[in-house]
């Protein structure tokens, strides 16, 4: 019963605990259902991938129907990758939120805020889940609109702006992508990816196929907030209640990311569009822009919120190096580095989060002295900085490593010389925050008594994620080998530039 | 002529999008941004509709005596579409009045100025 | 029938021109309220007449009622909607076009 | 004939959002934005889209107009000039739009009967659909049964809209409630007409919920007319007394309980052994269990979308209702 | 009768068309409300007409729906001028 339906069970259960948890409506037992759902989800993705990778691809007809008229939710190694990292993270989130967010959202709202928890994660297990190309879109909006209430959720007046940006660059990279699946389903009359796949090989050079990717790619470069497209991004990551920013900084880019690839190299083809329409290059070169503008301003703000936004959609030029690379490694890599960067972002703006909860600031000047008053959240900060620094030993060092390793390959020299160089800049905006914790002195007009550790609840999935990062970075065999074939996989069933190979 | 009737409908369509695309990157007001969001999306369902057409055919209800109907699959997409729509919208205004009360003013340049940068 | 569809064509024409007299009121009245009255007269006869019109058409089933209730819908909400229009226009203190002369000339007068 | 009229309300479109364009005063910009939402209804009727038609008038016009009134009522309805330079948006709308019309240069033209969007998937859901499903209406047969987890998505999203307005807005407690009556009270006619018109209206709304399965309609359209029937009597005779009728409390749990419904069906046909919304398991003919399914579901998206519509309203007009008092 | 109604249903475009001009281009707020409430209820003529123009009459649903939402939105126009002043 349960095997049959896997494929289906980690939307469902979010989907359905939603409604619930705003029945209930009070905030204790709305916790317990989101938490319990969302464990679910993450034990039923773990099953997931656990049966990807041995059957190569499961086809799920929903309704009965098959595919192309029916929707068909297609799992392969990739998507239950992805799944796993980002139903993982969301358990995590959960139960950090419950004390998290009570000093940060109004009592009367927290099942509010489950409930839009829940959606999301509904909303983003959709659209890693689903083979019809329209059917991510709308998975894509529900997972929106829920992110745009948990960002206007907080406290801060500014949260309302920013969830109002990102709303209208949320819409507007919606409906770019929504201009470009009318296209292709114009010129192949399917919306099934695999149909689409097979049917739109023929329209090479049309016109029409190739605005429609232009479209769906300008759409997702919105939605994973790649430079240029990633305005919106720093000022929501900035004022989302904490445990949302954890959240979302760990998820939502990365399923965004995952979107580009499936588009890339289940539909359109590596070959199309890295040879014929060139946009490896344009990929690469915005990647790399991103990396160093977003890195140097992340060194710049004083807000460590924003820093670590910053820091995000600089990680996010990592991601689109490796796919820009157009090899299995750099694939690899991309996908490796999603899940990592889900492992130490999450762990880094818990830790924030648990500053804020005690101090009620994330200035940096509030970082100060708190090595001592804090030491088990500065520990766990620490170490998931070094990770994005990418020390090794952690899991950031895996993914720089793989994807010097797929620059060296293709005889990158000055590409893997600039992902280092990258790395020394993330030492700067971490080592800043560090500096204040460890060398600074508390301020004295801070009571020096209250500002204590955090509740137990919020520090263990802290620490949990913290404990990943090191896991991981030791014991590699289980992301590489899932990444890898993740990786080998979408190359096989890609037509590949010639180059390439 | 003809070249031009085959595509009369698309380009129209088109001058809508960009119409509404242009007031949603321009609008200073939020509740105008708002509006040409929907502009935006309403011509990008035109665009659906368009491509669904069958000259000659008609509407997808089964009625005796017809062979010839239009598409329907476009037809649903949009359905569902046009509701993901005034979602948005929805938020999207409710947030337009918690602006309005936190900072008194719904033009975007003048709340920029209000608080520091970020 | 050849006589029910010459009937139907008459009412249809002469609603049409109702309609388009209206409009062309629309423009060409002084003052908001006589062109209440142009927009709002014309538009009922016009529905009364071009619906009886397509009412001929019908072959008394669904349509016929459907017909009968968009009639009956709009010969309610219609005048009404012009009524409370014109009321909120008169309290809003919108005045007419022989009250703005007289005003005018009350003005001049004083002055 | 139809190209023509096509032409025309093209035309007028387009004509329309130039306006749009430039005109300050944001109530005018509200009112035409109205007027284009029933202007793209007409061509999709002229098009054959009689239910996304359908859905635009009741959405586009009716719903999201009302909101934006509302939110003018609170935001002021004057557009500041603005220093802006418009050179960066224009320049990035010639270039989106530059894409575009190259993107169409290859598209299928215009209502060729073999364009490939006519000739892959859809040819089934037209041959095949009112014997596989068993409804004259395709549109729905598609809606509810060959992409019914779109809809499912489409419910959630209302639902998750729902949430994300009480969410901003919150819900207004009957204790508060303590507004001097409002609403229309000079209005002796439009109060009297009113009380003519909702019953009708909801009868209406009810038979667009239940013969959607043969003519345009289904539960999506039925729920916002159903919740336009309440917005009527809450605009003229005042919160208060609607609230009387249906609070937001109680809306508030009846939204979650449509989306549960669908759902519940999915569910039901996986427990039968089926995948997830195969109605063909609900009962021992597949046509019967395909059309249990349908009236099941479709009266789950009314459920949900007449509760998150009217809420949302609710949400708004408290707070304009809130704004006046003070 | 095919002529004819296709004369009908162009003649209330050309209607429809100069109420959107008046809806677009008017002196007082109160004009253009009455432009676009003469736009809605011809729109429904329209729906009617043009629906046995193409021989499908079954969907005077959509006219239906058009008459409701028009009146609605007037109401709410009036109910929108008790918080703010109609005239400039």
């Amino acid at each position: 019963m349960v095997e049959q339906h896997l494929s289906v069970l980690p939307i469902l259960l979010p989907l359905l605990a939603a409604p619930i948890a705003i029945i209930i409506g009070r905030s204790y037992l709305s916790w317990m259902v989101a938490t319990i759902a969302s464990a679910g989800a993450f034990i039923f993705s773990w099953q997931l991938l656990l049966a990807a990778l041995s059957e190569g691809v499961i086809s799920y007809a929903v309704g009965g129907w098959p595919p192309p008229w029916g929707i068909e939710l297609r799992v392969d190694a990739a998507n239950a990758f992805v799944l796993l990292a980002v139903s993982s993270v969301s358990t995590l989130v959960l139960l950090y939120a419950r004390d998290s967010i009570q000093k940060e959202i109004d009592q009367s709202q927290h099942a509010l805020f489950y409930t839009a928890h829940l959606l999301c994660l509904a909303g983003l297990s959709g659209i890693l889940l689903t083979g019809d190309a329209f059917n991510l879109f709308v998975f894509l909006e529900i997972s929106s609109l829920a992110t745009y209430t948990l960002v206007s959720l907080a406290s801060d007046r500014r949260c309302l702006t920013a969830a109002f940006r990102y709303l209208v660059m949320g819409t507007i990279g919606a409906t770019f992508i929504l201009i470009g699946v009318g296209m292709l389903y114009m010129k192949t009359g399917t919306l099934n990816m695999l149909d689409l796949a097979e049917r739109i090989h023929v329209y090479d050079s049309s016109r029409t196929i190739n605005t429609g990717l232009a479209f769906i790619m300008v759409g997702v470069s919105i939605k994973l907030a790649l430079f240029p497209l990633h305005a919106w991004l720093p000022p929501a990551y900035t004022h989302a209640p904490s445990a949302v920013t954890a959240f979302l900084a760990s998820t939502a880019t990365k399923v965004a990311v995952y979107v580009m690839i499936r588009f890339i190299f289940t539909i359109f083809g590596a070959e199309h569009v890295f040879h014929e329409m060139g946009m490896d290059i344009i990929l690469m070169v915005l990647a790399i822009v991103a990396i160093f503008k977003c890195s140097y301003m992340a060194t710049v703000q004083s807000n460590v919120k924003t820093v670590l936004a910053y820091s995000s959609v600089a990680q996010i030029g990592y991601m689109v190096l490796g796919i820009s690379l157009v090899s299995v490694t750099g694939l690899m890599a991309g996908m490796i580095h999603i899940f990592n960067h889900a492992l130490m972002k999450g762990a880094l703006f818990m830790a924030v989060g648990a500053v804020f909860y005690r101090v009620g600031s994330v200035d940096i000047k509030a970082f100060n002295g708190l090595g001592r008053q804090m030491p088990l959240t500065m520990a766990a900060f620490t170490l998931a900085g070094l990770s994005i620094i990418g020390v090794p030993l952690t899991v950031g060092f895996i993914s720089k490593w793989y994807l010097v390793t797929a620059a060296l390959e293709q005889d990158q020299w000055v590409l893997a010389g600039l992902v280092l160089l990258g790395s020394l800049l993330a030492v700067v905006y971490i080592g800043r925050i560090l500096e204040a914790a460890y060398f600074q002195k508390l301020p004295d007009n801070v009571d020096a008594s209250k500002i204590k550790e955090v509740p137990l609840l919020m520090l263990i999935p802290m620490w949990i994620l913290v404990l990943a990062n090191i896991y991981f970075g030791i014991e590699t065999s289980i992301t590489t080998e899932a990444a890898g074939s993740a990786a080998e996989w979408l190359f096989q069933h890609t037509r590949l530039p010639e180059v390439a190979q | 002529m003809n070249f031009i009737l085959d595509y009369y409908n698309y380009w129209i369509v088109v001058f809508l999008m960009m119409a509404g695309f242009y007031i949603v990157i321009s609008a200073n007001n939020l509740v105008k941004k708002i509006v040409g969001l929907n502009i935006f999306q309403t011509s990008v369902f035109m665009l659906y509709i368009s491509m669904g057409k069958v000259s000659g055919g008609t509407a997808p209800i089964l009625v005796e005596g017809v062979t010839q109907y239009s598409n329907p699959l476009p037809h649903v997409l949009i359905l569902t579409a046009i509701v993901v729509g005034v979602a948005t919208t929805a938020v999207g205004l409710s947030l337009i009045v918690r602006i309005k009360r936190a900072y008194g003013t719904v033009e975007e340049n003048e709340f920029e100025n209000k608080d520091d940068a970020i | 029938m050849l006589l029910l569809d010459i009937i139907s064509s008459i009412l249809l024409i002469a609603g049409v021109f109702f309609g388009l007299s209206g409009a062309i009121g629309l423009f060409k009245f002084p003052d908001f309220f006589t062109r209440v009255h142009a927009a709002s007269v014309t538009d009922s006869i016009a529905a009364i007449l071009i619906i009886g019109g397509l009412l001929l058409q019908t072959s008394f089933d669904l349509n016929t009622a459907k017909l009968l209730f968009i009639l009956l819908f709009l010969m309610i909400t219609s005048p009404t909607a012009s009524h409370a229009l014109a009321k909120s226009a008169r309290h809003g203190g919108l005045l007419t076009l022989a009250e703005n002369k007289v005003k005018k000339q009350e003005h001049t007068s004083h002055g | 004939m139809a190209e023509i009229i096509d032409l025309v309300l093209l035309a007028m479109l387009a004509l329309t959002a130039l306006r749009v364009i430039f005109l300050k005063d944001l109530f005018a910009v509200v009112m035409l934005f109205g007027i284009y939402s029933f202007l793209s209804a007409l061509i999709f009727v002229n098009l054959d889209a009689v239910d996304v038609a359908f859905t635009e008038a009741a959405v586009g016009a009716g719903i999201s107009t009302v909101l934006m009134l509302g939110t003018l009522a609170l935001t002021g309805r004057k557009e500041k000039p603005s220093k802006h330079s418009s050179f960066l948006p224009l320049v990035v709308v010639f270039v989106t739009g530059a894409a575009l019309i190259y993107g169409t240069l290859d598209m299928p033209p215009f209502g060729h009967p073999d364009n490939p969007v006519h000739e892959h998937v859809a040819p089934r859901y037209i041959e095949e659909s009112p014997k596989e499903v068993g409804l004259p209406n395709m549109v729905t047969s598609v809606l509810a049964s060959y992409r019914g987890f779109d809809t499912l998505g489409e419910t959630v999203v209302v639902f998750s809209a729902a949430v994300g307005v009480i969410a901003l807005l919150g819900v207004r407690r009957k204790e508060e409630g303590e507004t001097p009556e409002s609403g229309l009270k000079e209005h002796h006619v439009l109060r009297v007409v009113a009380k003519l018109l909702i019953p009708l209206v909801i009868l209406f709304a009810l038979y667009v919920q239940f013969h959607g399965d043969f003519g345009p309609g289904g539960g999506f359209q039925a729920g916002v007319i159903a919740a336009a029937a309440f917005i009527l009597y809450a605009l003229v005779y005042g919160l208060p007394h609607s609230f009387a009728v249906i609070g937001p409390r109680f809306l508030q749990i009846l939204a979650p309980i449509g989306v549960l419904l669908y759902a519940g069906v999915g569910l039901f046909s996986m427990y039968k052994g089926g995948q997830f919304l195969d109605y063909n398991m609900l009962a021992e003919d597949p046509i019967a269990g395909q059309h249990y399914g349908i009236i099941i579901i479709e009266l789950g998206v009314g459920i949900t979308v007449f509760a998150v519509m009217l809420s949302i309203f609710y949400a708004f007009a408290s707070q304009a209702e809130r704004s006046n008092v003070q | 009768m095919t002529p004819v109604l296709a004369a009908v249903c162009i003649a209330i475009l050309i209607v429809m068309g100069i109420a959107l001009a008046r809806a677009c281009t008017s002196p007082t707020v109160y004009d253009r409300i009455l432009g676009v409430n003469m736009f809605g209820t011809k729109t429904v003529l329209f729906i009617a007409a043009s629906g046995f123009l193409m021989g499908r009459p079954d969907f005077l649903d959509i006219a239906i729906v058009y008459a409701l939402i028009n009146f609605i939105g007037m109401v709410a126009v009036l109910r929108f001028f008790e918080y703010t002043a109609p005239i400039e």
